[in-house]
């Protein structure tokens, strides 16, 4: 290989022979060495270790985050890569994969509750505490209204089909659980997940 | 004794240099495109991207998978798409990656004019550095590859670094990273070389009787290499050229012309000097005017008298 | 010096101050060019801010260029048709140059080497120009395809150098020729020059003095 | 997925059908690749389309969409009459011996049992024939007639390559050279594994394609063994968890069902759920189902669920019908059944069949709920975005709170993947603005409902007031605590009956073993048992070691059950214990006890001449070639045309789709005739996009940015379509008006004589986000689902296409 590359500064012809004319007057030109490559983004970041949001592959990834986690540095992601430790994937990520950083920061992520009135054509920023209370108070209202503790031959069934749920298949299962548990202590049956689309 | 990570220059556009020989440079890097394993999901364009921060225009559906439509200046590396029936009639498609190839000699910076804007370290890495490029668009005529594009905003041509800031330090460019079927590998060129050897074996048995390596010798070989199972046939690979070289034309410019115009510039200029010390300045002389006014005065005389 | 009464015109002001204009668009684009064109002269960038300005102006006094040299080519291409003299003059060459002037034939207004001159810019300017916009990237780089690029740009460096040393004839030559330089800053020179070096056109100036329309046969 | 991802490895052939595997799952596809470079494995790819798969596979052959049945129905035929199975496979470890019950028939196209009436079957002489201990008969010499073998070779002899051609359209030479390429694998020490996804489950007859093939890797032996197995390529990071914690109208944590309405007492319950073994020794692992349960119970209702409540089993919900799922929900709430929907991190709008129909249903709601991180579709539902999604804002009265959540790199937590690894992750920064997790926004609601119950008193209060809810943030219960909560602990002292070891009260479980049904343990999620234990954390663990480099990797994560890589591994070892596969045992017979790379999934100390089955979590303890009653279309895969479809059915054109498949009136009027659109549709995803989410990924909208279709050339020709010209999809139900991708790559096939034309629509486009502003899939898409599952008929459906011109900007 070296040698290969020497025969080539060597013979490249007329053309560069003559252009080394230059080196005489234009020393600064030949200072070969100190490379302008752009510097290394992630010496210093911090390494998160997680699991691709994405397909059921479930990747290892490494999230990249600026700052050390010091008390005054806000932490924002800078970078996203595969984990080379990881049984599957072993470092690599698909097109969606690579592109995490994107859905992160996309600028369609949704940062505050936000609510539309009935027959508005807008929706309008409002406070956790009047989300909640207000869904709270909606559910209330119509399982009282629609709750069937006993069906028309008098079993209990203790069902509640007025209201129906779909639960997040990106969500973690601990967060699935919770939402289990919440979903089926009011008694609702109209409860489904991503499984079938 | 590797240096794969090496960024020593051995070749600097516009300049020639004596490579810095103290160090050994016993290989270099490559990296290998095995056209075979890649399912064209353009995980290497995404993780290029988001790697070197470039995120151009979304464009729109033109009629294949292929997006953004052409490389530019930050689309460093682009999945390129060709559906090909073979002469048995089976379709098959052609999926090939196609960026900067890192050619061990160069064109871009053979035809560069701005001293260190193009550089060659000595892992055989061919980088653009910014800071000094002057937005010519010479780069664009060198490359036998039609790699290099010109932004339109900082006029700064632009192609892959083969990620030179990823390498300098000991990973691997990006896009090898995220490649999910290896289809992209990276390592030093002989490894490259060898693993394709095994490759070309496997895909022999598998009936592509004119598989190969991809490395083309007129550029001094490439440190982007492809195996390809239709070797004899390049450029069914979306256009890769069969016999890529820097243009004659390019050759000549940037060849034999250039010695030859400064000669002729300077022979010209120092023939002048020389004439002048020989033959020196060509003054009218006193009896050049006393002639001229004898001859007008004459004209004149007559003139009135022929009044 | 101010000038003699009896000296002849030789360029108007019109003449002179287009052909300034022409010879600054023209230094300028040989300093800018030889930058692109050869590391040896890269420091040249310099001159115009750096690469990059070099890189941006060069085709803008390219198109000054042009237009400068179509004014002159408007004034003085009917004194550049080449006729019988100038044959004999070219014969002669070596005369001139060992500025044996007893044996070199008399010429007109411009000697073939002026003329040649002229039409050589006049074919190179052009030239320049259209391989110059072919590889002007900020507008054209994506017009035309790459090879016609690479042919353009052959072409451009080719003409180029011509032009350069066509250039470099021409200024050694208004050196050379003791007098040329003042003809073009002034716009005059003496009879004594014109009979010396243009006898022809000294015989029609002189004879002008009466009837400018019908030149006087040459004795 | 029965094995793992880099199991794949292991496998001489790959065969990929019903799905895309190299597109949707491109990470998971390289250790196809490994097989074929390590392995000399041969890729097969079946599919309507030629895909980026079939870009790199060694055989491709094209597929009518909706004829897998009849494809792999001619493959068993196949392998039947070439006698390419492995013999001692089939005859020890499936029930091709077992002798099914007289009264058992098929014909033109119907079971025994079918009442026309309510669409459904009466079941049950899909059964053995029992003797007088209940266990099931059997002849191991294959004579009887009725002997599941022969059942089978009866049922498919229909399937011939020329009918196989017939209706798929794959050309016979084709189909026979996979046949050949597939019988190869019948020998013991050669494996086939089968990578599906939605391209099979999406179908009328979506779980009866999956059988399908589990039958065929059945006869080959190649359920249990490396490079082997059913690899169900699930499309979300956690619906195998969702699924595993039984997210679904039906079910509970752990794959327990929820009660049914006849169900009254929790005796009712467990009668139908205790499986009683079917033959001598059998296993039968459901018979903990007892134990499961009232485990579940006393996680969730703590010392409130008592063995006097019957461990509060009124207070679970009971069912009337088999499924509300999402077909049946949109369905309720277009008849104005429902009051609200949540949608926690789910875009109907964009996700379910026949766009108009939702947006109809969601118009009815009183009030609509979303939780995302992104700004769903859904939620906009009501909002006019021109001709993509045209709707009047005034005129509709649904109240709508959009929620901003997390996204995975805010929160801690376990997903599930196909493998069913459990993979703990970590918070990486903080939430934008004040979006808050699914966790937080949960409990919030529950908090709040909870207070109204306490304070107002209200239907039926008990199970609201009685949740466990004992975390340190009663307000954000941390992931680990319900990490904890699902693995389960020992609520008193508990000694172990054969080994007298105890275990301290309070202490976390470490395998599922140690559940009890007398209310002395809990755990949320019995399979998940031994995943946060005394030890720590187990889905943390991050030891990559891979023994062999068989594809196992034993210490990284947790797999369930009980850290088992690979299913049914019992069944990669022959009768005396030996692998099958000398080359790659997972477990073998050491003389004592099962060892080996992996967990045994049987007795660890169960000899092999026991005679227990390998599959022991079935009653008969063998894979099933005859599916008994558990299928809701017959024990048997039968070919059924999809809902609309451009021919008759020619095996049986009087039954031509599938029986039991549930219709609604409306949506049954708005499928569409051959006659008005002639052509095949289906509907897909692309490897630059992941569902609706990555269109607001600038990367990916640059990557694939706008909506089109691709269409054959010779159908372009027809139409007068040009290469990335526009063109307008209709079906009965609406209209994508989108670019036309004009390729060789989908090429007419002759079905039933007739040319068959096939449009392929990629799904991933809407009008939020940054890609391109386009109609979406399921503007066209019939709303029906596999009479199993009710999967929507996603991936077969008729359309017609014409030339037009760009839609006019909103």
């Amino acid at each position: 290989m070296t040698m290969t590359r020497r025969e080539f500064i060597k013979f490249t012809g007329l053309g560069l022979a003559a252009s080394s004319l230059g080196m005489l007057g234009f020393g600064a030109a030949g200072v070969a060495q100190a490379a302008a490559v752009r510097p290394f983004k992630l010496t210093h970041a911090t390494e998160t270790r997680n699991t691709c949001t994405y397909c059921s592959v479930a990747c290892g990834i490494l999230i990249y985050s600026m700052g050390d986690r010091a008390k005054n540095a806000v932490s924002n992601i800078i970078h996203i890569e595969g984990d080379p430790d990881h049984p599957v994937n072993r470092g690599t990520l698909c097109p969606k994969g690579s592109a995490l950083l994107d859905i992160v920061h996309a600028p369609t992520r949704l940062k505050a509750p936000r609510y539309r009135e009935p027959g508005s054509a807008e929706f309008k920023e409002v406070s956790w505490d009047f989300a909640l209370d207000r869904i709270a108070r909606l559910m209330k209202d119509d399982r009282d209204k629609h709750f069937q503790a006993t069906n028309a031959a008098g079993t209990t069934v203790n069902r509640w089909t007025s209201i129906g749920m779909l639960a997040a298949s990106a969500s973690s299962s601990e967060t699935s659980f919770l939402t289990w548990k919440v979903a089926r202590s009011l008694g609702m049956v109209v409860f489904d997940n991503q499984a079938r689309v | 004794m590797s240096d794969l990570q090496s960024q020593d220059y051995v070749r600097r556009s516009a300049t020639t240099i004596t490579p810095p020989a103290a160090r050994s440079h016993e290989d270099q890097v490559a990296k290998l495109i095995d056209v075979s394993r890649c399912i064209g999901c353009k995980a290497c364009q995404s993780a290029c991207m988001e790697w070197n921060d470039l995120r151009p225009e979304i464009g729109h559906f033109e009629g294949s998978y292929e997006n953004p439509a052409d490389l530019g200046p930050s689309v460093w590396t682009l999945m390129k798409f060709a559906e090909y029936e073979n002469e048995q009639g089976n379709l098959e498609w052609l999926i090939r990656k196609d960026g900067c190839m890192h050619c061990e000699d160069p064109g871009c910076l053979k035809a560069c004019p701005a001293p260190g804007a193009i550089v060659q370290y000595a892992n055989g890495i061919v980088d653009f550095i910014s800071d000094k490029c002057i937005g010519c668009g010479y780069c664009v005529k060198g490359c036998p590859f039609d790699v290099p594009r010109i932004s339109k905003v900082d006029h700064k041509a632009y192609k892959c670094t083969l990620c030179s800031d990823r390498v300098s330090v000991g990973l691997e460019p990006a896009c090898v990273k995220a490649c999910p079927t290896g289809a992209i590998m990276f390592g030093s060129k002989t490894d490259m070389t060898d693993w394709a050897g095994e490759r070309i074996e496997d895909l022999k048995s598998r009936g592509f009787e004119k598989a190969g390596l991809y490395d083309p010798p007129e550029v001094g070989g490439t440190h982007v290499m492809y195996v390809l199972h239709h070797a004899d046939k390049p450029s069914l690979y979306s256009g890769l050229p069969d016999k890529p070289r820097i243009s004659p034309l390019v050759q000549v410019w940037k060849g034999a012309i250039k010695p030859l115009a400064v000669f002729g510039i300077a022979a010209a200029a120092v023939f002048g000097f020389f004439h002048w010390v020989t033959v020196g300045p060509n003054e009218v002389q006193e009896e050049d005017e006393l002639e001229a006014d004898r001859l007008l005065r004459e004209m004149k005389e007559e003139e009135e008298k022929s009044s | 010096m101010t000038r003699p009464q009896r000296a002849f015109t030789r360029y108007t002001t019109a003449n002179r101050v287009n052909h300034w204009i022409n010879a600054g668009l023209f230094l300028l684009l040989v300093l800018s060019g030889l930058s692109f064109f050869h590391p040896y002269f890269f420091f040249l960038s310099n001159l115009f801010g750096s690469g990059q300005w070099a890189r941006a102006a060069h085709p803008w006094f390219g198109v000054g260029l042009l237009v400068s040299w179509i004014g002159m080519f408007v004034q003085f291409w009917r004194n550049n048709f080449f006729n019988r003299d100038d044959a004999a003059w070219s014969k002669a060459i070596v005369s001139v140059v060992k500025n044996d002037d007893e044996h070199v034939p008399p010429v007109g207004r411009n000697n073939s080497g002026q003329k040649a001159v002229f039409w050589a810019m006049t074919l190179l300017i052009p030239t320049l120009f259209v391989s110059g916009l072919l590889i002007w990237q900020v507008y054209f780089g994506e017009a035309t395809s790459i090879p016609v690029q690479r042919v353009a740009v052959l072409v451009h460096s080719l003409a180029a150098i011509t032009a350069i040393l066509v250039w470099i004839v021409h200024v050694y030559a208004a050196i050379w020729i003791r007098g040329s330089v003042r003809s073009m800053t002034q716009g005059y020179v003496t009879p004594g020059w014109a009979w010396h070096h243009h006898r022809k056109w000294f015989y029609q100036l002189a004879s002008g003095q009466r009837v400018k329309t019908e030149p006087r046969k040459n004795p | 997925m029965t094995n793992t991802w880099q199991d794949i490895r292991n496998a001489n052939l790959v065969i990929v059908m019903g799905g895309n595997a190299a597109e949707a799952h491109p990470c998971g596809f390289k250790w196809v690749i490994e097989a074929k470079i390590e392995n000399g494995a041969k890729l097969v790819v079946v599919d309507p389309r030629f895909t980026r798969t079939a870009s790199v596979a060694d055989y491709y052959a094209p597929i009518r969409p909706g004829t897998d049945i009849a494809f792999l129905s001619g493959l068993m035929r196949y392998l039947l009459e070439k006698d390419a199975i492995q013999h001692e496979y089939v005859r020890s470890y499936t029930n091709a011996s077992l002798i099914v019950r007289e009264g058992f028939a098929f014909q033109d196209g119907l079971f025994s049992g079918y009442d026309e009436g309510r669409h459904g079957y009466d079941r049950s002489t899909w059964d053995y024939e029992l003797d007088e201990k209940g266990f099931a008969k059997s002849d191991d010499t294959w004579q009887d007639p009725r002997c599941v073998i022969n059942l089978l070779k009866q049922h498919v002899a229909r399937y011939t390559p020329e009918m196989v051609s017939r209706i798929c359209g794959t050309p016979q030479d084709k189909f026979l050279h996979i046949c050949e390429l597939i019988a190869a694998t019948a020998a013991p020490d050669k494996a086939m594994t089968s990578l599906f996804a939605l391209g099979w489950t999406q179908h009328t007859v979506g779980a009866q394609n999956i059988r399908a093939m589990a039958m065929v890797q059945l006869l080959l032996g190649n359920i249990g063994v490396a490079g082997g197995g059913m690899n169900a390529l699930r499309g979300h990071s956690n619906i195998q968890g969702l699924t595993d914690v039984g997210l679904l109208s039906n079910q509970m944590p752990g794959y327990l069902t929820l009660p049914n309405d006849r169900e009254t007492t929790f005796d009712d319950y467990m009668k139908t759920r205790l499986f009683k073994p079917l033959r001598d020794g059998q296993t039968s692992y459901w018979q903990n189902y007892r134990k499961f349960v009232v485990s579940l119970q006393k996680a969730l209702y703590g010392d409130a669920a008592t063995a006097e409540n019957n461990w509060a089993y009124d207070w679970l919900p009971k069912l009337d019908v088999p499924l509300y799922d999402i077909i049946k929900a949109f369905e309720m709430m277009n008849n104005g059944e429902l009051t609200g929907y949540i949608c926690q991190g789910f875009n109907p709008l964009q996700a379910f069949p026949d766009r108009g129909k939702i947006r109809r249903g969601l118009s009815k709601l009183k009030f609509l709920v979303t939780m995302d991180p992104l700004d769903t579709e859904t939620s906009r539902f009501w909002q006019d975005f021109g001709p993509q999604n045209p709707a009047k804002p005034s005129e509709i009265q649904t109240e709508v709170f959009q929620l901003p959540t997390t996204c995975f790199a805010e929160e801690s937590g376990s997903l599930v993947n196909s493998a069913r690894w459990l993979q703990w992750h970590w918070k990486a920064a903080e939430a934008p603005g004040i979006a808050k997790s699914d966790i937080w926004i949960m409990t919030g609601i529950f908090q709040r409902l909870r207070e109204l119950y306490r304070k107002e008193g209200g239907a039926f209060p008990d199970p609201i007031l009685n949740l466990t809810w004992k975390y340190t943030d009663p307000r954000a219960p941390d992931p680990e605590e319900l990490a904890k909560e699902m693995n389960g602990r020992a609520l008193t002292d508990l000694t172990d009956a054969t080994t007298g070891a105890v275990t301290k009260g309070g202490t976390l479980l470490d395998s599922f073993a140690q559940l009890r049904d007398d209310g002395s343990t809990s755990a949320g999620c019995w399979i998940f048992t031994g995943s946060f234990t005394e030890k720590g954390n187990m889905m943390a663990r991050r030891d990559a070691t891979d023994p062999r480099e068989q594809g196992i990797a034993p210490n990284w994560a947790w797999a369930w059950p009980a850290n088992r890589r690979i299913l049914y591994n019992r069944a990669s070892a022959d009768l005396n214990g030996k692998a099958w596969n000398p080359k790659k045992p997972i477990i073998e017979w050491n003389g004592t006890r099962w060892v080996g790379l992996d967990v045994p999934d049987y007795g660890p100390t169960v000899k092999p001449t026991d005679g227990v089955g390998p599959f022991i979590m079935n009653a008969e303890g063998m894979g099933r070639l005859f599916a008994r009653d558990l299928m809701a279309d017959g024990p048997f895969p039968e070919h059924y045309e999809p809902m609309e479809s451009p021919v008759d059915n020619v095996l049986h054109p009087k039954v031509a789709h599938n029986p039991v498949a549930r219709v609604f009136a409306d949506d049954r009027a708005n499928f569409g005739k051959r006659e008005d659109f002639p052509f095949v549709a289906t509907t897909y995803r692309l490897t630059e996009h992941f569902h609706f989410w990555t269109k607001h990924a600038l990367i990916n909208a640059i990557l694939q940015p706008e909506e089109f279709v691709e269409i054959g050339e010779a159908l372009a020709k027809e139409k007068g379509i040009e290469q990335g010209g526009w063109v307008k999809v209709s079906s009965k139900r609406g209209e994508v008006v989108c670019k036309a991708y004009v390729t060789k790559r989908i090429k007419p096939l002759t079905v039933d004589g007739k040319p068959t034309h096939v449009i392929g629509v990629p799904l991933h486009w809407g009008f939020t986000g940054q890609a391109r502003k386009g109609y979406g899939a399921n503007t066209l898409t019939p709303s029906v689902g596999d009479a199993n599952t009710q999967t929507p008929e996603f991936k077969a459906f008729l359309v017609n296409v014409e030339k037009t011109t760009a839609p006019v900007a909103a």
